[in-house]
């Protein structure tokens, strides 16, 4: 009796595979595009929530700390008192507002009725440097830390800063992380169940043929080849089709939308990454649900 | 080749199908199972087949305790033996060519050999002309050979044969069992359960009666 | 009651099943349909029972052409025929009395009625004892009284029965045929598939012989 | 031939449908659970949406317009003037800012360096309107009729307001509304496509069963009953269970989350309205996608 090799074998087993998934091309099309709108659920999800965090951290750009500077320091020259800032750990950003500005940003916010100041000769608004915290830094702590360190400059007359707003900020981060996490193992556990459900549901459906297979002496690996490789490939077209539904909804919300929010649509990988992500989480999903429903089919 | 100790077959709810059967079956003979209709012929090939369970006693079939063999291990003995069941276990989608050839795939049997055997046995059975039918359009008795055809293919070392004849007219059915005899006579074990008296008459072989699980002859 | 004219059944792919069948079957008759496997008993009386549609030719059944009954009255056509499946056709989870149950519930029988009845008939085919066992895991010869059963409960006007002696043993057999023989002789037509000739040389009652779907005797 | 009625039949198939859900209890409540997830995406989304929506209806608030009351004017009263403002379509809200009010603002501006107004006896800053609109009229276009109306008054010195602001909110406004539809009816696809599938697949395990029933002579309604009715009964357990997921999301959410964001996480309904909603949702959907499935599979 002629034996074939193991990789003959399962040439053949995936052949028996194709051929069983052309016969019911109906069904394995319709688990496949189940599989589809579950990833693209999942992603759309995830998208979501990274488009969100990352527009989040942008909004941390508007904490920042406003340092008032002595007028008898700035004769040593504003350089130096800038790198002294500059290098304090958490600072990403230092920009300089001599007394010349902070005066034109008064008059500009008096338009109409710089009258008011008009009397004045001597400018008497400090000059200041308006310091933006680095993103591991907008949290309450991290903007105490930054204030504490510059109050202890000589050179600093007075450090202001929003306290309301870092701390809505860091707890609005903390939420929406929270949120994320909560919303994200929810939809991840559906996707997960109903991939499995389905494919357990098309593995019943076949439990006279898997019955007849064990009769005639299939080893179980031989009966959970074949679904196993219709579970990938049903798991790659479903990724695929999950590509398309969510590349055709970015397509009708680019161009209608307002210059501004593009990063709502922003994909955080190029489209062949993103294929291959979306493929790859099929496949692994697809292969997972057939190994598992196969196993506690065959009671083992 | 079979052997059975004390062996018995409880189900819940106090029935029995089988009770304190001891039997010997020797390699290469050939025996009929009798008995009317529940007597527990079909419980007991399955039990030498290894799809049942004994509740109770030990069977030894070629040589290895049932209760030892690991389930790892099952689809190989199964593979040993050619098995006509009763409602003949056919897959419905497939093609009678593709039935016969399973119990020779999963064998891992390369498909060029698997072709000449099964056209081989389908000749036997007279079903060459139904090769590419779908089982599930097949006539009862052509479903019948087909399940005779696919445990014969494998030429097994013991075959058991549950009520093979009883959708085939009597022409065919004596066809049958004299191939049953062939096989036999090249050294296979067979063990042919039926109801069919004009058969067990006609061939005078050892037959073993089963009375409500007991056998009696 | 049942009239065939030039009936065919093809199928595709050039095999056909009957050619030109032309038959009568009188109110009352009793008749046996007899011919070796394949030769077109099943299609027969499938095509009697409206669940395969003929390739070509009529069939009135009861006084109504075949091919004018709505699709929605199907169902209450087969109420009046009691078909005993070759294959059984039991419902495997469902019990015994379920299986039985069944073809007068969906009439709309009540359960007192329907309990009554499918407790009688149990008896007539000796099955009493396993009322309460699941389908799946009865012997063939009981499925296949099950089968009958649940064909008789009904009182039907027609009774067309495929094979339905393959699976019991002779004694059994004879008893069946006599209670076909009981309720033909209360007005039923009892159409009977069988390749088995001691039965209806016994009987000799009128028999159709087919030979590849051709009408011989 | 004792024959029952119709609601007795009725009542007869679903204690078949109930004693078959039972027999199948495991696969039961997988397909429920599937409903129910696919039920919780569903209205997780559209509560996200509706609370997202409330939430931008707010940001609307933004959108003020200030009107500057000549000095002239001021002397005839502010209540005639108020009210010349405030029936304005489209206004919702007129504030009035007194001349003494704008110079306190002003001060607490340059809180530290008052000094710089310290001369100044006559207060040159002029009495205002703060007008908010209402929220029928935070497009661009509502706004330019309510300025429009503004500046036509004979006490008004000048009319200002955020343009850039006005045409970013009511562009945000429009993307919101298409990304809601856009999602929205992808997210009810899928539910829709999911459910069906689960369903069909129910119907497809058990198409032997079905056979029998249609070869013993029962009617397609016969049939369908069951079906429907399991398909009710585990649309109304997905849809609880849906609740269940939704509401203890919402509980784990809640604690934890500034209290300005409380928004977020309200409910558009009530708990039992709520329940009702799911549950009924989950119901049509079981029933529809049971009678979908089981009149295709028969055929007519
Ligand atoms: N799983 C089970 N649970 C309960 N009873 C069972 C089970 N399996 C078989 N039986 C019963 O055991 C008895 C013997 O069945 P078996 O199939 O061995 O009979 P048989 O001799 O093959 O009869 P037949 O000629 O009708 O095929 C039957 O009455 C059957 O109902
Ligand atoms: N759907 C189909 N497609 C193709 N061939 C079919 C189909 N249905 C039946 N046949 C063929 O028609 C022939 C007649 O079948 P039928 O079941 O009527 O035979 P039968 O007389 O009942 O035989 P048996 O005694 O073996 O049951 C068979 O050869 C069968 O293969
Ligand atoms: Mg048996
Ligand atoms: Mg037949």
């Amino acid at each position: 009796m002629k034996k074939r090799g193991f990789t003959s074998g399962v040439v053949y087993l995936a052949a028996d595979a194709l051929r069983s998934m052309r016969a019911n091309a109906a069904s394995c099309a319709l688990t496949a595009v189940t599989l589809g709108f579950s990833l693209a659920i999942f992603f759309l999800f995830l998208f979501i929530f990274i488009n969100l965090e990352s527009a989040v951290n942008k909004w941390g750009d508007k904490t920042h700390i406003v340092v008032y500077i002595k007028d008898t320091a700035l004769k040593d020259g504003v350089e130096r008192l800038r790198d002294s800032a500059r290098f304090i750990p958490g600072v990403k950003t230092v920009e300089y507002v001599s007394k010349e500005k902070a005066l034109e940003e008064l008059k500009a916010e008096l338009k109409g009725h710089e009258e008011i100041i008009a009397g004045v000769d001597v400018n008497p608004l400090p000059a200041s440097f308006d310091i933006r915290v680095s993103p591991a830094y907008t949290d309450a702590q991290g903007v105490a830390s930054v204030v504490g360190t510059l109050k202890a400059m000589s050179w600093a007359s007075d450090v202001q800063y929003s306290r309301e707003w870092v701390e809505k900020f860091s707890a609005f981060l903390r939420f929406i992380e929270l949120a994320a996490t909560a919303v994200g193992v929810f939809i991840a556990a559906a996707t997960v169940f109903i991939i499995s459900n389905t494919i357990r549901l098309t593995v019943w459906a076949r439990r006279d043929e898997i019955e007849v297979m064990r009769l005639v002496g299939a080893t179980d690996a031989y009966i959970k080849i074949p679904f196993f490789i219709e579970g990938v490939i049903q798991g790659f077209i479903g990724g695929v089709f999950a590509l398309g539904v969510l590349t055709a909804g970015r397509y009708i919300l680019l161009g209608r939308m307002p210059g501004y929010l593009d990063f709502a649509l922003s994909l955080p990988l190029d489209f062949p990454e993103l294929l291959a992500a979306l493929a790859a989480s099929g496949m692994l999903m697809g292969a997972t649900a057939s190994i598992i429903s196969t196993t506690r089919f065959l009671g083992n | 080749m079979i052997r059975m100790f004390h062996v018995s077959k409880n189900y819940e709810g106090g029935s029995f199908a089988l009770s304190d059967v001891t039997l010997k079956i020797a390699k290469g003979e050939f025996v009929f199972i009798t008995g009317s209709s529940g007597a527990g012929k079909t419980t007991l090939l399955k039990i030498m087949f290894g799809s049942e369970a004994p509740s109770e006693g030990q069977i030894i079939i070629d040589g290895r305790n049932y209760f030892k063999i690991p389930r790892a291990e099952i689809p190989y003995l199964r593979r040993r033996i050619g098995f006509v069941f009763q409602d003949f276990k056919l897959l419905p989608q497939g093609t009678v060519f593709e039935n016969v050839a399973l119990s020779l795939k999963v064998m891992g049997v390369g498909s060029i050999e698997v072709k000449r055997r099964v056209q081989k046995v389908l000749s036997y059975v007279k079903l060459s002309h139904r090769a590419n039918f779908r089982a599930a359009v097949l006539s009862g008795g052509e479903a019948q050979r087909v399940a005779i055809a696919r445990a014969l293919v494998k030429d097994p070392a013991i075959i058991l044969a549950d009520e093979p004849t009883g959708n085939l007219d009597p022409h065919l059915a004596v066809e049958t069992i004299e191939l049953f005899k062939e096989v036999n006579g090249r050294g296979t074990t067979v063990v042919v359960a039926t109801h069919d008296s004009t058969l067990i008459a006609r061939y005078a072989k050892r037959a073993i009666g089963l009375e409500s699980g007991r056998v009696v002859a």
